[in-house]
């Protein structure tokens, strides 16, 4: 039950605070803040509550659910359910709505009402997308945190607001639909083998697939979050919209809904689709790659600061499908921590640009510069943000990465360097984000009012929590770990299985390879570095491992 | 006779006509009923017959009006002239 | 006492944290004294866990501090922890001392400078990385600490933000040493692969039970860490950050581009050794780099006009020893030779700061002269301090510990005389460049009188490392002058000591030809420069001359090189595609469909007889769809 | 005729006792408001006589008209929607000076035209109730005959309505020719039986998709439709938009499905290309089109080739579908049509897209509606519009029509850009006219309760269809 | 019996080119009246006699005569003639008759296809067919009134000049517009025609 309210406060808050605008609009924004705090409290609450135990949960998956019919002739129910992966990350959609509603409270004068209203539902479907087990559910609320979203960017957005709302729109709406498509494949795929009609995850997760089919319906969900995500060549809507949109909708754009992209792949692709996704493993790390190097060098051609920022997410999400796609638990834990660190971060460059030009009315950084002189607390802040983003240690973002190309090097060598030297690129952007925008001399006699008490606590907050997710992010690792395992056990699971099985590839040692421990680490010798030195010795890349498999599939008992 | 009615609808541009082509193409499939009941030797095509009579009566009655009213309209009963929508 | 080790990089964290925090509204006496007070403590506390360390050694050599569980994930365990030895307490302690007097000195220098307290947050947040970068236990801290002290030379580099140009040198530092550390963390990728584990002890003990000898893992390993230590040490081809980094305020020169911050490749090197011991490829690259590096800066070094320029390149030059060192398995000395020049390099830059306050920010060394008279602590510490970087014989630190670098480029197994002679050459030069700055600067007419005077506050920092500069040396006296290895057994338990192979020479006969050398480039300055100036001054103005001082003079032209190499095709690339050619594809495609509805709109005719004509052809053809089939 | 047969038709008798009884007030006294409350009971009381009817389904009630779960399930669409009709144009005629009582009769008897076509399923039958539905929505389109272009919609439709009754009936007469039946079962015994005639049963099945298609203004025959909808008024056009084009579906399933006509190949494949041609089409000349009953117009030619998807499905499945998507899409054009309605003047109808710019800002209830049908129109969650395409896709993706599908969605997404025109002009911030400018006229209390009503049916059965679905499979099943 | 067959779709299919091609509303509804009686002689010897009466007595009496009082109402006379000419030129008629002929040749090709028609069998009188219409039917009938009632109202409401609400006077634009349709031609001419 607690579920539905984590969907229902938001909403009927939503509801309420839209109405009692036109009266008072400040008690419109204590509301909406209200409704986060809650939202957020209640997520910690369970987050402490169940911490202990997350760890341990092997056989019963979900901390909390409520699975009950909801249209009964197609067999849809209505079903949330809650594991470590959705509380960190519904945990994070209240936090970055509390700073949403905080960063708005200034900046958003006009239709006070409609936009809490859009902004507590977009977070409420968020919410949905991110506890939504039935796929009808989840298409529901992927479809639905949309539209306020698109309401968001294209009434308080920029000079360019309608271009980039639409564009966006448009984008999402192409590739839910092929998404929905899939979704039906697979139902009736389901049915055709079971005679079941469901929607449930659990349920279509065991639904045999012949190769080619399971290569397209793959593909379909891939594209849906691939755009959202958003991986390079699909990335062009989301400069527009980042850079359109309220400040509060870029720090939900980035922060959060390129996040759903990135759950539906951990979520749904990997292990629903365990063989077509290893098929495509190396289509998908490639574009990975491509979109790190590609977005690292726009963001450094750019002038606008929102747009530069937005540029960075492209390349900073390619190390998250680069992660996933990977797949090695290393990767996969790699890439989710980079979700909640990039959350983080983004969400407060966005921040910081918004307060920037809430301030100097411009986001052009040949009209800014030397701001450091007049705003020192607020540069300063954008410094700490700009090195968190360029991957410093000791900042989240470097964590979540760092396991990814760790994770990506046992894979593939030539990924990794690459995608390292796309770190590097960071720095490029990171550096000049810093050095014409804050840097130099004041060359337009800015003189600014440096940040106020909200806006200190916004910020304060926000690096505390990027230093501890870069100083102590364990917490954050175990609770993802019974996600993360099973989605090892249900992507590398079968492969390996029948690696064991049929081409007697690697040694039968490798089948621990699932194993995924989270128990109190030893950092004595816990050297499972043979297990490892099979990867390097054969060079079957894991992907690569499955590409050798479908072959020897293919030539049958030949061997 | 159909076909040649539908060349009338096609060509003329007086709404009168148009209206004669009208009925033109309705006598004919009339015409195609009757004769099809005939081959059967059922009274069904009469029956069709019969009532295509009424709705081609229907037709012209509401079909004249309009174009009482076009012509008063328009005072002309060019069809292009009526073409104000288009796009 | 050991238990206290974690306090060491904490106090100068929240010195700094605090500094950030509540500086803008900090007076500058209490800034500094935050500043200062903090580094302070923790150079305390560093004394006394080493007296701990000299009376109880831990066992094993080395003692780790476990504070928290940093990652662990799947098979990859690391931890927030601590690990000390010998090694790493040489660098702590030259690390808190020598930012401890830097700290008192800028408390000074930095004297109504607008960002006070910022500088010292700066400081303070730097040598918490430094410290956490010799501490960490593993290579992931030990990279998190590396980082750090990237970002805070970043800052400092750039601290006088508004000129632009101060903006570009910070932001070069910072990609340069970047590009280094790309190497460095593939390569921690591939021990990590390897060997299960990135604790640093286990890493070494695994290399060695798992990896033969001439290991390719150990090579490529070896080769992409020396990669990151090029980066941060300022090596070939990685160096040319270094002399633009003198655009940061001079104590910053002094302790992170000097003493300190450059000289972690070494502490890398030296960290990792078995891996380089493990193959001669690496090693061999590591002398390589090292012996170009000094020779090439050297050169650079030589016709450089900026007094920090000359200072920097010299530093790239030492560095280079340093690797030559290391290069040859002469472990201790290039640990010896970093403390030593850790000593002197500060000196040098400390006293030209003296300098350039005096001269009124002024720093081309041709506009000086004279300042013999003007300046006799600056004259005096720079006389000390450079004839410790050139080496003059016996009574100077960095006779000693140059001489030991030498020694084991001769005589160790993986050494050569061609290693040694390079050494050699490195010997002249330096002495030249030294001189020819010490008499450019304070001998001579005298161009422009010197202003203020300098306080005691940046006085003492100076005295006490003129002092280091000279006495640093004997804790390790030569087999010619006694034998008394302290500073290699008190290494041992962290270090191997360099081994001896069979030398061409002995090692006096050795000393004794770089004694020459420096004596030679001694002379060379004083008649070049001092008593027949205009003789230089006409080989510059030579056809031949010219070329090669602007050669040498922009660091052999790589600046260039790099600049049309990777620079420009990568600002091109961006600017042209500002506007993201992949959009393209989309806005074609909504071109495509307008232009669909545009042609489909003229269908839309408003006669009636148009869409009869419709009505017919739809059955026609679909008619004849039914003819057909 | 049995008093079975009486019970089964009810429905439809109340139904044309109540245009009569309308015809008859009008003539002793002419009061709008009398004749609209006449009119909304008698459509209650038709409705009310569905659960009578119900009780004796199905049934053949002469060889014109079969009373089944099916009909019945359409009758209660056709009321409900007159009825909303109805009640709009309360409103909307009010503000005009024309003579406004006769419209309900006409309107009355259009629904009338629209369940006979629902019942029929004989040839007869279904001729006479399409040109009951055609002779009255000729009046209806030239119904404000002040308005020249309301004339030339009713002309151009009389035309082209008549041109292509005459295909429809030319190719009825060559099915009878050949199979001597005019009932749909019994056309298809002949049909499985195959023989020699059977080639003119294809031939007269192509002839009478003429008809069929202009109706559901369907490419190639969808030309008229932004003209007629333009010209006409509002009201009307949410007439021609849902219920006839409501019936016309309805008929259509019937008749290819009893008369086993679908099950040609020939009828697929100019079906498949029908529906691609109208998703396509529909929603290009939609793109920037300005003018918002245009816009509706294009869109509904593509919301008809989704609904050609889901009868190219076929099965129980595509048939519910359609009904489900057509009972969506009939509250929906309902919805918009009527907040058009409610917003036109006397002089003209609100159908330029600029007459809603920044309507949000002045009337946020009535911009809400607009905006929730438009996004049904689109398809997007917490709509009817979602589920509806949701069921159409799935009907697709169970019969494998991957290419039509993919169709649907590129066109889908097309369409959402016109929408989201439309949307953003109801939201727009900046050039917001004011009242004195651009003067909106009140919106009349009925008209605004029955969109109210409409809006909260379209979010209710958008969440909760359930009980609506399981009518559907119930009534679909009478097809079988 | 077959050659008056023959004959009368002969003598209905010339009527009907006529009435398509006549400039003249008088002609034209002239021919068509020639083509309904042809029409009741093809009727007739296809064994409907009711039929052709029927044909006579509505088609070509009563819906025709709707046609001549309009004709007459609009007093369309030689300017029509003029106009006429001017929209129909010979050109015009290629594109439809090309389709008309595909159309044509299609359902000749099909009906070639699959066989000869049957001749006729029996003759089917009036009182097979009132027995018809009157039996399985009768809803047909009712239905017929219907869409007269339709039609009535629908006529009545768009033909009637006085077509305002309570408020309106007769409207001087109307009276305006019955006067000036006497005269078709400049009326007419002051409307952008698109004929060539």
């Amino acid at each position: 039950m607690i579920l539905v309210w984590l969907i229902v406060i938001p909403l009927a808050t939503g509801l309420v605070a839209g109405l009692v605008a036109r009266k008072n609009a400040l008690l419109c924004r204590w509301l909406s803040l209200l409704a986060t705090v809650a939202g957020f409290l209640i997520s910690v609450d369970l987050w402490v509550r169940n911490y202990a135990h997350i760890s341990l949960l092997t056989q019963e998956q979900w901390i909390a659910q409520i699975n009950v019919p909801w249209i009964a002739s197609f067999g849809i129910r209505f079903h949330l359910a809650m594991d470590g992966m959705s509380l960190l990350l519904v945990t994070l959609t209240f936090l970055l709505g509390i700073a949403s509603v905080m960063i708005s409270w200034r900046e958003i004068h006009d239709g006070v009402g409609f936009f809490h209203f859009n902004l507590l539902w977009v977070l409420a479907g968020i919410v949905g997308v991110f506890l939504a087990m039935d796929l009808f559910l989840f298409y529901f609320a992927w479809e639905l945190m949309l539209i306020p979203m698109y309401f968001l960017i294209a009434i308080w957005g920029h000079e360019r607001r309608v271009y980039a709302s639409v564009k966006f729109f448009l984008f999402t709406q192409l590739s839910g639909l092929l998404m929905l498509v899939a979704i039906l494949a697979l139902y009736f795929a389901h049915h055709a083998a079971t005679g079941v009609y469901t929607f449930e995850y659990d349920a279509l997760m065991h639904t045999p697939l012949a190769p080619g089919t399971e290569m397209l319906i793959m593909l379909g969900f891939f594209v849906a979050f691939a755009v959202k995500l958003p991986m390079f060549p699909f990335h062009t809507w989301l400069p527009d919209a980042h850079t359109e949109a309220p400040t509060a909708g870029s720090v939900i754009l980035a922060g959060l809904l390129l996040k759903t992209g990135a759950y539906g792949l951990i979520r749904f692709v990997l292990p629903l689709f365990p063989a077509a996704a290893h098929r495509f493993a190396p289509i998908a790390t490639g574009l990975a790659i491509a979109g790190i190097l590609y977005g690292a060098l726009l963001a450094y051609g750019q002038t606008d600061v929102k747009r530069l920022v937005a540029y960075t997410s492209v390349s900073h999400l390619g190390f998250v499908l680069l992660g996933i796609f990977i797949g090695t638990p290393l990767a996969i834990a790699g890439a989710f921590i980079t979700m909640i660190a990039h959350g983080i971060s983004t969400g407060s460059m966005f921040m910081i640009c918004g307060m920037v030009q809430e301030r100097t009315h411009t986001r052009d950084m040949d009209r800014l510069g030397g701001l450091w002189e007049t705003i020192p607390r607020l540069s300063g802040s954008a410094m700490f943000f700009m090195l968190a983003s360029v991957g410093l240690p000791g900042i989240g973002d470097f964590v979540g990465e760092f396991l990814v190309l760790l994770g990506t090097y046992q894979v593939s060598h030539k990924l990794a360097a690459l995608a390292t030297i796309g770190v590097l690129c960071s720095t490029f952007y990171g550096l000049k984000f810093v050095a014409r925008g804050f840097h130099g001399s004041n060359r337009n006699q800015w003189k600014l009012a440096d940040l106020s008490a909200r806006e200190i606590l916004l910020m304060g907050a926000m690096i505390v929590v990027a230093l501890w997710l870069g100083l102590y992010p364990q917490p954050v690792l175990n609770t993802f770990a019974p996600t993360g395992q099973r989605v090892d056990q249900a992507f590398n699971g079968p492969v390996m299985a029948k690696l064991q099985r049929g081409a007697k590839l690697v040694p039968a040692g490798v089948s621990g390879r699932a194993e995924f421990a989270v128990s109190a680490p030893t950092l004595s010798q816990t050297r499972n570095g043979p297990r490892r030195q099979d990867w390097a010795a054969s060079p079957a890349l894991a992907p690569a491992a499955a590409l050798a498999l479908t072959d020897t599939g293919s030539a049958g008992g030949k061997r | 006779m159909f076909a040649l009615g539908l060349i009338g609808l096609l060509v003329r541009r007086n709404l009168l006509f148009i209206l004669m082509a009208i009925e033109v193409m309705l006598n004919a499939a009339g015409l195609a009923f009757v004769s099809a009941g005939a081959r059967w030797g059922q009274a069904d095509g009469q029956v069709m017959f019969l009532f295509i009579l009424t709705v081609a009566a229907a037709e012209v009655a509401v079909g004249l009006a309009l174009l009482l009213r076009l012509y008063h309209r328009f005072h002309s009963l060019d069809v292009d002239a009526a073409s104000e929508m288009r796009g | 006492m050991f238990h206290l080790l974690w306090l060491v990089p904490t106090i100068p964290f929240a010195g700094a944290a605090l500094l950030m925090i509540f500086g803008p509204r900090m007076a500058h006496r209490t800034a500094a004294f935050m500043g200062c007070c903090s580094i302070g403590i923790s150079a305390v506390i560093s004394m006394l866990i080493a007296w701990q360390f000299l009376h109880q050694p831990p066992a094993g050599g080395g003692y780790t501090q476990h504070l928290w569980t940093w990652m662990s994930v799947a098979n990859f365990h690391l931890g927030i922890s601590f690990y000390l030895d010998a090694l790493s307490l040489i660098f702590m302690l030259v690390v808190t001392f020598v930012s401890f007097f830097i700290h008192v000195y800028s408390s000074e220098y930095m004297r109504g400078d607008e960002g006070f307290s910022r500088f010292f947050a700066y400081m303070n947040l730097f040598v918490a990385s430094m410290i956490v970068l010799v501490l960490g236990s593993n290579l992931l801290l030990l990279y998190l600490g590396w980082e750090g002290v990237g970002a805070c030379s970043y800052l400092l580099i750039g601290f006088w933000y508004t000129d632009p140009k101060n903006g570009l040198a910070a932001q070069k530092a910072f990609i340069t040493t970047r590009v280094g550390d790309t190497a460095m963390a593939v390569g921690l990728y591939l021990l990590f692969q390897q060997l299960g584990t990135l604790n640093i002890q286990s890493l070494m003990q695994a290399a060695q039970h798992q990896w033969p000898q001439g290991s390719i893992y150990a090579t490529a390993a070896g080769l992409l860490l020396l990669g990151g230590a090029c980066g941060k040490s300022a090596q070939l081809p990685l160096q040319t950050w270094l002399p633009d980094a003198m655009a940061g305020p001079t104590p910053t020169s002094a302790l992170i581009h000097a003493a300190t911050m450059v000289t972690a490749g070494v502490y890398l090197i030296a960290r990792t050794h078995v891996l380089f011991a493990l193959s001669p490829t690496a090693q061999l690259a590591v002398a390589v780099v090292g012996a170009a590096t000094l020779i090439a800066a050297g050169f650079a070094a030589l016709v450089q006009d900026d007094i920090k320029r000359i200072l920097a390149y010299s530093t790239v030059s030492q560095i280079g020893y340093m690797f030559l060192g290391l290069g040859v398995g002469a472990w201790t000395a290039a640990i010896f030779h970093f403390m030593t020049h850790a000593f002197f390099k500060a000196l040098l830059f400390l006293a030209s700061g003296m300098v350039i306050t005096s001269m009124h920010h002024e720093q081309n060394i041709f506009k000086m002269g004279g300042l013999r008279k003007e300046l006799p602590l600056a004259y005096w510490a720079f006389v000390i301090g450079g004839c410790s970087l050139a080496g003059l014989p016996l009574v100077t630190a960095g006779f000693y510990s140059k001489g030991l670098i030498l020694w084991g480029a001769l005589s160790s197994p993986v050494g050569s005389a061609t290693l040694w002679f390079f050494g050699v050459i490195g010997v002249l030069m330096t002495s030249l460049y030294t001189f020819r700055l010490i008499f450019i600067t304070f001998h001579g007419p005298c161009h422009h009188k010197p202003s203020q005077k300098t306080g005691w506050l940046m006085g003492v920092p100076v005295i006490v490392l003129m002092t280091l500069s000279v006495v640093g040396g004997f804790v390790e006296l030569p087999s010619y002058l006694g034998n008394h290895p302290w500073f290699t057994n008190f290494l041992q338990s962290a270090l191997p000591a360099t081994a001896e192979g069979h030398a061409a020479l002995s090692e006096l006969g050795a000393e004794g030809i770089v004694v020459l050398a420096f004596f030679l480039g001694l002379g060379a300055a004083w008649f070049f420069f001092l008593q027949r100036r205009e003789l230089s001054e006409s080989m510059a103005e030579s056809g031949l001359g010219r070329a090669l001082h602007r050669w040498w003079y922009t660091d052999w032209g790589m600046d260039w090189l790099y600049d049309r190499l990777f620079v420009r095709p990568v600002g091109w690339f961006s600017r042209a595609n500002k506007k993201d050619a992949v959009d393209l594809i989309y806005t074609g495609t909504a071109a495509v469909t307008r232009s669909g509805w545009s042609s489909l709109r003229l269908t839309e005719t408003g006669r009636v007889r148009w869409y009869a004509t419709a009505l017919v052809v739809g059955t026609v053809i679909f008619v004849l769809i039914v003819a057909l089939l | 005729m049995s008093s079975a047969d009486f019970t089964a038709l009810l429905p439809l008798i109340v139904l044309s006792a109540t245009s009569v009884v309308v015809m008859l007030a009008i003539a002793f006294h002419r009061n709008h408001r009398l004749t609209v409350l006449l009119s909304f009971a008698g459509l209650a009381l038709s409705f009310w006589a569905l659960w009578p009817a119900a009780s004796v389904v199905p049934l053949q009630v002469t060889p014109l008209l079969v009373i089944d779960r099916f009909s019945l399930y359409y009758f209660g669409l056709i009321f409900a929607a007159t009825a909303a009709i109805v009640l709009m144009s309360y409103g909307y005629l009010e503000r005009h000076d024309v003579r406004r009582e006769e419209f309900y009769i006409l309107v009355l008897v259009a629904a009338l035209g629209c369940c006979v076509l629902v019942a029929a399923d004989h040839f007869i039958s279904f001729f006479l109730g399409l040109e009951i539905l055609s002779v009255t929505l000729y009046a209806l389109s030239a119904y404000l005959t002040e308005r020249e272009i309301s004339l030339e919609a009713g002309m151009k439709y009389l035309v082209l309505a008549a041109a292509s009754a005459a295909f429809l009936l030319f190719g009825m007469a060559l099915v009878y020719a050949s199979t001597g039946t005019m009932a749909f079962p019994q056309i298809a015994n002949d049909l499985l039986s195959g023989g020699a005639a059977h080639i003119w049963v294809l031939a007269g099945v192509a002839f009478m998709v003429t008809g069929f298609g202009f109706k559901l203004a369907v490419v190639p025959f969808h030309l008229w439709t932004p003209d007629v909808y333009q010209g006409a008024p509002a009201p009307v056009t949410a007439l021609v938009a849902s219920i006839s084009k409501g019936a016309m579906f309805a008929v259509l399933l019937r008749f290819f499905y009893q008369s086993g006509a679908r099950d040609l190949h020939s009828t697929l494949l100019i079906f498949a290309i029908i529906a691609i041609a109208s998703m396509i089409v529909g929603n290009l000349l939609a793109l920037f089109q300005n003018n918002v009953k245009r816009i509706l117009a294009y869109s509904s030619i593509a919301h008809l080739g989704y609904l050609l998807v889901a009868f190219e499905a076929g099965g129980k499945m595509g048939a519910a579908a359609g009904t489900f998507y057509l009972t969506a899409y009939v509250i929906t054009t309902l919805g918009a049509f009527g907040v058009i309605a409610a917003l036109s003047s006397s002089g003209r109808d609100a159908e330029d897209i600029e007459d809603y710019r920044g309507l949000f800002w002045r009337r946020p209830v009535i911009a809400t509606i607009f905006t929730a049908m438009l996004f049904s129109l689109a398809g997007i969650p917490l709509t009817a519009g979602f589920l509806g395409k949701f069921y159409t896709v799935a009907a697709g993706a169970s019969s494998a029509l991957w290419s039509m599908i993919f169709v649907l969605v590129v066109a889908s997404v097309i369409g959402v850009f016109y929408y989201l025109r439309v949307v953003i002009a109801i939201f727009a911030t900046e050039n917001v006219p004011s009242d004195a400018e651009r003067p909106l006229p009140a919106v009349h209390a009925v008209g605004g309760a029955t969109l109210l009503a409409l809006a909260v049916v379209l979010i209710w059965l958008g969440v909760f269809p359930h009980p609506v679905l399981d009518a559907i499979h119930k009534a679909v099943s009478g097809l079988f | 019996m077959e050659a008056i067959f023959y004959i009368a779709a002969i003598v209905a299919v010339l009527a009907t080119v006529l009435t398509v091609t006549r400039l003249n509303p008088v002609h034209a509804l002239l021919y068509l009246t020639v083509s309904l009686l042809a029409v009741a002689v093809v009727f007739y010897t296809l064994g409907a006699p009711f039929m052709a009466a029927l044909e006579v007595v509505i088609y070509a009496g009563a819906i025709m005569v709707l046609f001549v009082f309009v004709v007459m109402l609009l007093n369309l006379g030689r300017h029509t003639v003029d106009l006429e000419r001017s929209w129909l030129s010979p050109g015009a008629f290629v594109g439809p008759a090309i389709l008309a002929a595909i159309l044509v040749g299609e359902v000749s090709y099909l009906l070639a296809r699959s066989g000869t028609l049957t001749p006729p069998v029996a003759e089917v009188g009036p009182h097979q067919v009132a027995l018809a219409l009157y039996g399985p039917y009768l809803l047909g009938v009712e239905l017929a009134s219907f869409l007269l009632l339709g039609a009535l109202v629908g006529a009545y409401h768009v033909g009637s000049r006085r077509a305002q609400g309570r408020t309106t006077v007769g409207s001087r634009s109307d009276r305006t517009g019955l006067a000036s349709g006497g005269d078709l031609v400049r009326t007419g001419a002051d409307r952008p025609s698109g004929a060539a």
